[in-house]
């Protein structure tokens, strides 16, 4: 067992954990906090998976924007800092049951598989993932139409959260 | 081999052939000398950091004519040691009601966001923890876990005033974070590459003359991510009594102060690094690695000196002023300025050099005096708006 | 800069489009900005069609400015634009057309944005015709124009406008149906609808084969009836050109003068770009017919024209009459294909288009000038009105002598070449048509009798009728008219040697 | 040397704990929290793809990425719906915003 | 500067006055005049200068000044278009550019250029005369034209017009030129536009020519595809005349070259006002004086005659073709006179006489009296300018005495009016008088009798009998006619107040009358024949050698033949003598014998045109074309397609829409929808996550299902 693969088996508990934490504990506070963990440890994955890029940007889009966002969220909607109400519904119980089936029909997949057993593929030297992606990113052979379709829905987004969010009410409208 | 020439190496060659002697495996021993180097990285830094706090009380109390920390040493070099002893004695308080791990975990959290950016701070020619090839958005990375502990220390703290602190400190924050991770882009266009290293080695001819605005814009977004004055309402002692670390006492607010200091100095550093060359200084750097390092520290304290200089000089902005600010001027105004950096780039790619260099600093200035002509007319009918003539007033002094 | 050089005329094709579609976003109800951005907007092209003239090289052969861009792959259509000599005269017209349309209707207060997008659509539609080297662009550009001009025609059109718009609409329409059938035709034998390789394909299959169980000669003479109607529709040729004198007549003034100016040219257009070169064995053989429906168009244009009591009708139907000897110079030149008299007969037919649409354009701006102040159009009406309007009255005079044909303007120039080529091949033809041009005289005389000569009609004299002399921005409408007509008139040479080039190199 | 199915197999557990937050928890919030799991689990198995795949094809990175903006939209979105909702009912759990029904 | 470029030069300083005046000038009066005069006056020099060139060159008729530039491109080659100045030219340019010259100065007295603005003159409409305050007493006096400089940037249009026609080395020009004549002759004529009576004269007259011009341009357009040319010295080379006279036309048996003559003289059938298209020539008086004088007489209407001229080569390879236009002019001749014996107005009958002279020129062409009909035309143009010019002294000073009496119903054109005049305005008396003489050949001195006496003698010694007594006759009553207008004019006592009050026109306007009159006399002696008894030869005949050599094979002169000059002498004198004794005191039309109603109304042909042609076109383009045809024929066929279509949608709504597809396909399916709804809307909970929840099971259980299915 190498230290490649001790590490990994460390991330991934780590990410199941806060995962798992992230959906049962009470303090929703708490959740977001575990979710930060959960993707930090995601990231981690990333730079295993030897994509620093997308590890990066994990951090700073989730942790830096999305996880924020949450907390946010979480604090403007509360009615009280420690509401000890119950945090799952009545029927969790069909839900566990569903994930369960889930992640055991995604397993009985996963075996009937062939190409599970791919090995890494090495890096070409002087290959630069970062470049690579870019060029992908931006050239008309590649991804550019996706790339701008994306930019699109977020500027979108962005128009439709502010308009959604807006509360006419709280003075902030110029005089 | 000359120890002056590469001294970490040497050492480092130095203690892995000790700790092998002890049959330590090869690979175990890279990494503690790993851990090592880091530790002692770390180390200086906050050596350096501790003195700071002498510098910064120095550095005010000059702009405020006064003479400042001088009783304890000489030019009061201690008083900044006396200070530390009094933080670790004090009494470290917790409030009631606080979420116990959270509130303890903030500080260190603050800390850390701060020390991991040294990763990727090339101190000297080939030395640097982590050459990463992304270490643009490295430093954004690690931003937005600063932002996560001023939040944290915000909530956990269970207090109105650090709440609202927090709120505002974390806007700000992931405001400015726009514009300067636009401004990260431009010395990354220069050097078609995010590598601070890279950065550093390709600007033969420093960044601020081609992309003067960019520095600028860069510089201002820097000192609204470190929360300091005129940004620092988030913090504001009159109003929110120092808003998210109210709570704070002991050694974890110290944490939160020195991270603030160490953070202003780094970003001073990455100031120097992405405009003004780095470690670079007409070939200076290539004599010896510890004359790279003095370079750097220099301009890096320069660049701190700067950053004191509009804190101690300019007045605290209102919030929603500061976020109007950075939303409705700042970031179109960087978004603006990377297209025309790109397009000039592409333009001028494959020009002679003084052309390409004049090129690009004349369309930095254009940019900018249309964006001051913009301001102003905008701000003259905001003026005219406010100061209507009132006859009545008038109409009393007689 | 490069991108303009390489991408010249599809710059010159969308940027109207564009900056209409630009033009939406506009603050609301700025009539100002909006008058003036259309016109800067549509400055643009000409400006580009200017430098595309200039780099034209007249000489060589083929298409040049070719741009090729997918566009409807699976069925071999693709965006080829070109232009030669013939097409580029005809961009030329629109583009120069199109600034002073919309400098004529500054006067237009009502709904100005959606009127002048439209106006920039109309354009695109025209040019897109003129540039299109690929049959389904063609067909698909030729309706396109005719959309904002139904709009135009609707919306801002007078009293009769609904039945106007309508007529013309599904006149065209119905015309454009076989049209589009033939089209699809053509793309289903060849897999391809680009023309350049239409045209050698098509005309090197060999008479036997069999073409959708057809012989080929049937195939093509269905394919050559329909192309020539949707044509003869737009041109329009007698019996079909009942749509165009209500059309004309009700549109707003700019909508009459581009009607007039360009969009007859689409028809005749399509007969130099389409039919002759793809059917030139069933050209020859129904030139007869085609002259003598020219003919028809002609002479009954003129009487047409000449029986007017309506001042715009009048030169409505001088179109019909003026666009009968495109197509009498085209019959021609269909009949005797190759000789010198066909090319004499096209450089009179193709500079005839440019002609009127200097004339036609001008002519009805002019009424709509006096229409604007008078509110009537009605030629009783009017009446010695030339001591009050000296200016106007002279700049009438002179269009009017333009469209005329008067030695020394424009319209002399390719009437007289017209003639001269169809008079050794088609000569009863030209016999007959003659008396087309003597009443040609005949109802422009009368126009300029009626509205100008005669006791003065003392209601315009004075009072709030009081008739108003043309102000500045109408006569910078017509000066750069008149001085193209004048400058074609006297020295012909420089567009004619254009055309020429390229007619000897086509056909 | 870590084998493929490791990661596969993380993803899908990483996918089902979401799954189960999604389905179960009560409030809106944290719904989308189980959420931005998933998608993140849908991010590792298209890095992982890429990586053992051929490396020099970078679909998988890019989809990544895609899965980056609308994961950032989708939540952007979904919090202004919460926090409206929130303002206008005065409250965020899924249950009780049921008005959309027969 | 060579002479080519002079050439070039000649027409240009008219239209560029015309272009100033009406861009610029328009409103200073002096300064627009200034302009034109001085443009005519320059254009006279240049013509002056060529035509003593001209005359310095030997044979000019083989190597004349040209110089061509490419025009039209048609196909490989290309259309030329250039000047040509041999004898034919130089002579023809003489005349016209003293003429012209004459006339623009006229027409600054006639327009009574210094006097004061009228009271109530309008645009459009002749001066009324204005009152002047003069030492105590108002009195009225002629006010000046409201159009001053319209009239001449007007007239500026036309003389370059002319001088293009002159100068042009090919038929295209020429026509150009034609065409901007006939423009300005309607601008011009039409000038009152105001007046009713104008304004259709102007349209008529435009129209008529235009029926030639459109046969013109057939004759164009055929010589020019049958000869690939349009230049006059390519057409008249030995091998391209040979092709034209030997292919045949297919039309009524003419040769090529025979109908290509027989349209271009159509052209000119209605420029030069002959037999049948003469009806607009009379109305064409409407317009101001010095145009009539320019225009039809002496430029506009001779370039007709002037086009058969250049044309003859061609025109005299077709006997047939002679044959009409000898017919045509002569019957013109005769005919026009027998009408103008019987008008009142002064000028119309010039205008008459100016249709019968024109007739003899044009009959002398169609006998191939070439030399003489070029004669005959220069002469005309002087002494028939010089009348007109006179008969517009006459009104003026008329209109003087209408002024003065301030009685308006007093037709000041009308010969009744007038009367001893001769003591009133000499100069006019004498000038007119040789004028007239001249128009009647009065023997030796006026240049009238020589080139009449050439056309008669070619008549004669050519043997063209009939054309001979015709000519003869219509000399005769020219000489009476003239007679008649004399003495009811200026001799005898006034017949009316006017009359008496009329007075002498100023300087502008006596000059040239003075020096056209001197023309009128000395011009003829350069044509005298070698055999003429007595004078024969003390002059060379210079017109002769000079005009001759234009043509490829010289003319030779008629031997001598007494007869018809004693034919000249007697028609001469005695029509002269035969006016004078009907006339000399006959006060009223009432006591005339010759007021024939149908000589009067020019034996009907306005009306008879007026039901042949005008009515039928006028019926045919607004009834049958436009009411029937177009609204009515084929707009009808349109209309039926819109209720067609509308009846079928509706059928098929009504029979098909309605019942089948809504109410069983539309409603059943919708009742059936509507009831399973009901029965499955207890599972909208409306409670999100048990939705997702069911999707996920059916999810699951199709996935599975079909993996064991499908897959497995």
């Amino acid at each position: 067992m190498t230290g490649e693969q001790i590490t990994f088996l460390v991330v991934a508990l780590a990410t199941l954990g806060s995962a798992l934490m992230v959906v049962t504990t009470r303090n929703l506070i708490h959740a977001a906090l575990w979710l930060i963990a959960t993707l930090f440890s995601v990231a981690v994955i990333f730079a295993l998976l030897s994509a620093s890029f997308l590890a990066v940007v994990q951090v700073v889009v989730y942790i830096g924007a999305i996880a924020i966002l949450f907390i946010f969220a979480v604090m403007l909607t509360r009615k009280d800092m420690r509401d000890q109400s119950p945090q799952l519904n009545k029927n969790w119980w069909a839900g566990a049951l569903l994930a369960v089936l889930t992640f055991g029909g995604l397993y009985a997949l996963l075996q009937g598989w062939s190409g599970l057993s791919r090995t890494v593929a090495d890096i070409p030297s002087g290959f630069d993932a970062v470049a690579e992606l870019g060029t992908e990113l931006t050239s008309f052979t590649g991804y550019v139409l996706p790339f701008e379709v994306a930019s699109v829905l977020l500027v979108a987004a962005l128009v439709g959260a502010v308009y959604v969010a807006f509360n006419p009410r709280s003075g902030n409208i110029r005089k | 081999m000359n120890f002056w020439n590469d001294p970490l190496k040497v050492a480092a060659d130095w203690l892995l052939g000790i700790f092998t002697g002890w049959g330590m495996p090869e690979i175990a021993a890279q990494i503690l000398i790993g851990f090592l180097g880091i530790l002692l990285l770390i180390t200086i830094l906050m050596v350096l950091d501790i003195f700071l706090v002498w510098i910064e009380r120095k550095v005010v109390s000059r702009f405020q004519d006064r003479i400042g920390p001088n009783r304890v040493g000489p030019f009061g070099l201690i008083q900044p040691f006396a200070d530390i002893i009094k933080l670790l004695i004090k009494e470290d308080i917790t409030p009631g009601g606080a979420d116990k791990v959270v509130y303890n975990i903030a500080p260190m959290l603050s800390m850390m966001s701060v020390l991991i950016l040294w990763a990727v701070v090339p101190i000297a020619p080939k030395m640097l923890g982590v050459d990463l090839n992304i270490g643009a958005l490295y430093i954004i990375a690690a931003g937005a876990i600063g932002t996560l502990s001023i939040i944290m220390a915000g909530w956990s703290s269970n207090n109105k005033f650090a709440m609202i602190g927090a709120f505002r400190q974390v806007a700000v924050m992931i405001s400015f974070e726009v514009p300067m991770l636009t401004m990260l882009l431009i010395p990354t266009i220069f050097a078609r590459s995010m590598g601070m290293g890279a950065i550093t080695e390709a600007q033969d001819i420093w960044y601020v003359f081609l992309a003067p605005l960019a520095a600028l814009i860069f510089l201002i977004a820097a000192i609204a991510e470190l929360g300091r004055a005129p940004f620092d309402m988030a913090e504001g002692e009159s109003e929110l009594v120092s808003g998210y670390n109210i709570e704070y006492s002991g050694m974890k607010f110290g944490m939160f102060y020195a991270g603030e200091l160490l953070h202003a100095f780094t970003f001073g550093g990455f100031w120097s690094i992405l405009f003004f060359g780095g470690y670079r200084f007409f070939g200076l750097e290539l004599v010896n690695p510890l004359l790279a390092i003095a370079v750097l520290v220099f301009k890096a304290m320069l660049g701190y000196w700067i950053i004191m200089w509009v804190k101690y000089t300019l007045l605290r902005i209102r919030i929603d002023h500061m976020l109007a600010f950075n939303w409705k001027f700042l970031t179109p105004l960087a978004f603006a300025l990377l297209m025309v950096t790109a397009f000039m780039n592409a333009l001028l790619a494959n020009t002679p050099s003084w052309l390409y260099i004049s090129g690009m600093f004349l369309s930095n200035v254009i940019l900018a005096w249309v964006a001051l002509e913009v301001a102003r007319s905008y701000s003259r009918k905001e003026r005219e708006k406010v100061e209507m003539p009132k006859p009545v007033v008038e109409a009393a002094h007689h | 800069m490069n991108f303009i050089s390489t991408h010249l005329l599809s710059t010159i094709l969308f940027f109207p489009m564009l900056s209409a579609v630009v033009m939406m976003f506009l603050p609301k109800d700025e009539n100002k900005l909006f008058r003036w951005f259309a016109f800067v907007a549509s400055l643009v092209p000409f400006a580009l069609t200017l430098v595309a003239w200039f780099q034209f090289k007249s000489s060589q052969p083929g298409f040049q400015f070719q741009e090729t861009y997918v566009w409807y792959e699976a069925i071999g259509s693709s965006l080829h634009l070109g232009v030669d000599g013939l097409s580029l005269t005809m961009v030329l017209l629109t583009t120069f057309l199109t600034p002073l349309a919309i400098l004529a209707s500054f006067s237009i207060s009502d709904r100005v944005k959606p009127y002048m997008m439209l106006f920039l659509f109309l354009e695109t539609g025209m040019l897109g015709v003129f540039m299109a080297l690929d049959l389904l662009i063609f067909f698909v550009f030729w309706e396109v124009g005719l959309v904002p001009m139904y709009f135009l025609i609707n919306q801002w059109g007078s009293a009769n406008k609904d039945y106007a718009s309508l007529k013309f609409m599904i006149y065209t329409m119905g015309g454009s149906l076989g049209l589009l059938l033939a089209v699809q035709m053509l793309g289903v034998l060849f897999g391809t609808y680009d023309l350049v390789t239409l045209y050698e394909r098509w005309n090197s299959l060999e008479p036997g084969a069999i073409l959708l169980g057809m012989s080929v000669h049937t195939v093509k003479t269905i394919a050559f009836w329909a192309f020539v109607i949707a044509f003869a529709i737009k041109v329009p040729l007698w019996p079909f050109h009942t749509w165009l004198p209500d059309a004309h007549t009700e549109a707003p003034t700019a909508g009459s003068m581009l009607l007039a100016g360009v969009l007859l040219k689409l028809g005749a257009y399509g007969f130099l770009r389409l039919v002759l070169p793809l059917y030139p064995a069933e050209a020859k053989m129904f030139a007869g017919a085609l002259a003598l429906l020219a003919t028809a168009a002609i002479v009954f244009g003129a009487f047409g024209s000449f029986g007017q009591t309506d001042f715009k009708r009048l030169v409505a139907y001088s179109s019909v009459n003026h666009m009968g000897f495109v197509v009498l110079g085209i019959a021609a030149a269909a009949y005797s294909i190759g000789t010198q008299d066909a090319t004499i007969a096209l450089n009179g037919a193709i500079l005839q288009m440019f002609n009127h649409g200097l004339s036609a354009a001008g002519m009805f701006f002019l009424v709509g000038v006096i229409y604007e102040r008078t509110h009537t159009r009605n030629l009783e009406e009017f009446g010695g009105l030339f001591p009050l309007v000296p200016v106007y009255g002279g700049i009438l005079i002179f269009t009017s002598m333009a469209s005329l044909g008067l030695p020394g303007l424009n319209g002399f120039v390719s009437e007289f070449l017209v003639v001269r080529g169809a008079f050794p091949v088609l000569t009863a033809y030209t016999a007959i048509s003659m008396l087309g041009l003597l009443f040609t005289g005949a109802y422009i005389l009368k126009g300029i009798k009626k509205v100008l000569h005669g006791p003065m009609n003392e209601h315009w004299a004075h009072g709030e009728h009081k008739l108003t002399e043309i102000n500045f921005r109408e006569i910078m409408v017509m000066v750069p008219l008149m001085a193209l007509i004048l400058w074609i008139g006297i020295y012909p040479a420089w567009i004619l040697d254009v055309i020429n080039k390229a007619v000897v190199m086509l056909f | 040397m870590i084998p493929l199915s490791w990661y596969l197999i993380l993803s899908a557990a990483l996918f089902s704990v979401g799954l189960f937050g999604v389905l179960s928890r009560r409030n809106a919030v944290a719904i989308l929290l189980g959420i931005e799991l998933m998608l993140n689990s849908v991010n590792i198995n298209l890095v992982s793809f890429w990586r053992y795949g051929d490396v020099t094809q970078m679909a998988g990175q890019v989809f990544a990425i895609i899965v980056f903006a609308v994961a950032a939209a989708e939540v952007s979105v979904g919090l202004a719906l919460v926090i409206s909702v929130y303002r206008r009912r005065n409250t965020v759990i899924a249950d009780e915003i049921d008005l959309m029904k027969w | 500067m060579t002479t080519e470029t002079l050439i070039w030069l000649i027409p240009l300083p008219p239209a560029l006055a015309f272009f100033l005046i009406v861009l610029f000038t328009n409103k200073s009066k002096a300064l627009s005049h200034t302009i034109a005069v001085g443009a005519a006056l320059l254009s006279w020099l240049g013509s002056m200068i060529v035509f003593v060139r001209a005359l310095g060159v030997e044979h000019l008729g083989e190597h004349p000044f040209e110089s061509s530039i490419n025009w039209l491109p048609t196909g490989d080659t290309w259309l030329k278009i250039g000047v040509l100045v041999d004898p034919l030219t130089a002579a023809v340019l003489f005349f016209v550019a003293w003429t012209v010259l004459m006339i623009f100065l006229y027409s600054v007295g006639y327009h009574n250029f210094g006097q004061p603005a009228g009271d109530h003159d309008h645009a459009g409409l002749p001066p009324h005369g204005a009152t002047i305050e003069e030492h105590g007493h108002k009195h009225v006096v002629p006010s000046i034209e409201p159009m001053y400089s319209r009239f001449f940037a007007f007239i500026g249009l036309f003389a370059f017009g002319m001088f293009t026609l002159v100068v042009s080395d090919n038929l295209l020009t020429l026509f150009v030129g034609w065409e901007i004549m006939g423009l300005c002759s309607y601008l011009l004529i039409g000038f009152w536009y105001g007046k009713p009576s104008a304004r259709n004269a102007a349209v008529k007259a435009f129209m008529t020519t235009r029926v030639g011009d459109v046969f013109m341009l057939l004759g164009i357009a055929y010589l020019y595809s049958a000869t690939g040319t349009l230049s006059f010295r390519e057409i008249f080379t030995e091998e391209v005349l040979h092709t034209l006279a030997t292919i045949p036309s297919g039309v009524l048996g003419l040769s090529a070259a025979g109908l290509i003559g027989l349209l271009l003289f159509i052209g000119t059938v209605g420029k030069s006002a002959q037999f049948p298209l003469h009806v607009w020539l009379p109305d064409a008086m409407e317009g101001p004086t010095p145009v009539s004088a320019m225009i039809h007489a002496a430029t506009m209407v001779s370039a007709g005659v002037y086009m058969v001229i250049r044309m003859f080569p061609i025109i005299s390879l077709d006997e047939k073709t002679m044959a009409i236009v000898a017919f045509v002019g002569a019957f013109t001749a005769l005919f026009a006179a027998t009408i103008a014996v019987a008008q009142n107005d002064i000028k119309r009958v010039l205008a008459y006489s100016t249709i019968s002279q024109l007739g003899f020129m044009i009959a002398a062409l169609g006998i191939g009296a070439y030399v003489a009909a070029v004669f005959h035309l220069i002469t005309h143009a002087f002494f028939k300018a010089l009348l007109f010019l006179g008969s517009g002294s006459v009104i003026h000073g008329m209109e003087h005495g209408v002024l003065h009496t301030g009685n308006h119903k007093v037709d000041p054109q009308d010969m009744f009016n007038m009367g001893g005049l001769r003591k009133k305005m000499p100069i006019t008396f004498w000038t007119f008088l040789i004028g007239g003489f001249a128009l009647s050949g009065f023997p030796i001195i006026t240049a009238g009798f020589w080139s009449k006496d050439e056309i008669l003698a070619d008549a004669f010694g050519h043997g063209h009998i009939f054309v001979f007594a015709t000519l003869a006759i219509a000399a005769f009553m020219t000489a009476f006619y003239t007679m008649r207008q004399i003495t009811l004019t200026f001799l005898g006592e006034p017949r009316t107040k006017e009359a008496e009050h009329a007075q002498e026109t100023p300087w502008t306007m006596t000059t040239p009358l003075v020096i056209l009159a001197f023309f009128a006399v000395t011009y003829g002696w350069v044509g005298i024949p070698e055999h003429f008894p007595l004078l024969g030869g003390l002059v060379p005949n210079w017109l002769h050698e000079f005009v001759g050599g234009t043509l490829a094979e010289h003319p030779e002169a008629v031997e001598f033949s007494p007869w018809p000059l004693i034919t000249s002498f007697v028609v001469a004198l005695g029509g002269l003598f035969a006016g004078w004794l009907v006339y000399r005191n006959i006060n009223s039309p009432a006591e005339d014998k010759l007021q024939i109603s149908f000589l009067k109304n020019k034996y009907y042909f306005d009306e008879i045109y007026d039901y042949i042609f005008v009515k039928p076109a006028i019926w045919v383009s607004e009834v049958l074309v436009s009411a029937w045809m177009d609204k009515g024929f084929i707009d009808g066929i349109l209309h039926i397609f819109g209720p067609a279509t509308g009846g079928l949608g509706s059928f098929i709504r009504n029979k098909f829409d309605l019942p089948v597809v809504n109410r069983f396909f539309g409603d059943g399916t919708a009742d059936v929808t509507y009831w399973f709804g009901g029965k499955l809307r207890a599972v909208q909970t409306g409670r999100i996550q048990q939705y997702l929840m069911f999707a996920l099971v059916v999810f699951i259980a199709v996935g599975a299902a079909l993996y064991f299915f499908l897959l497995a």
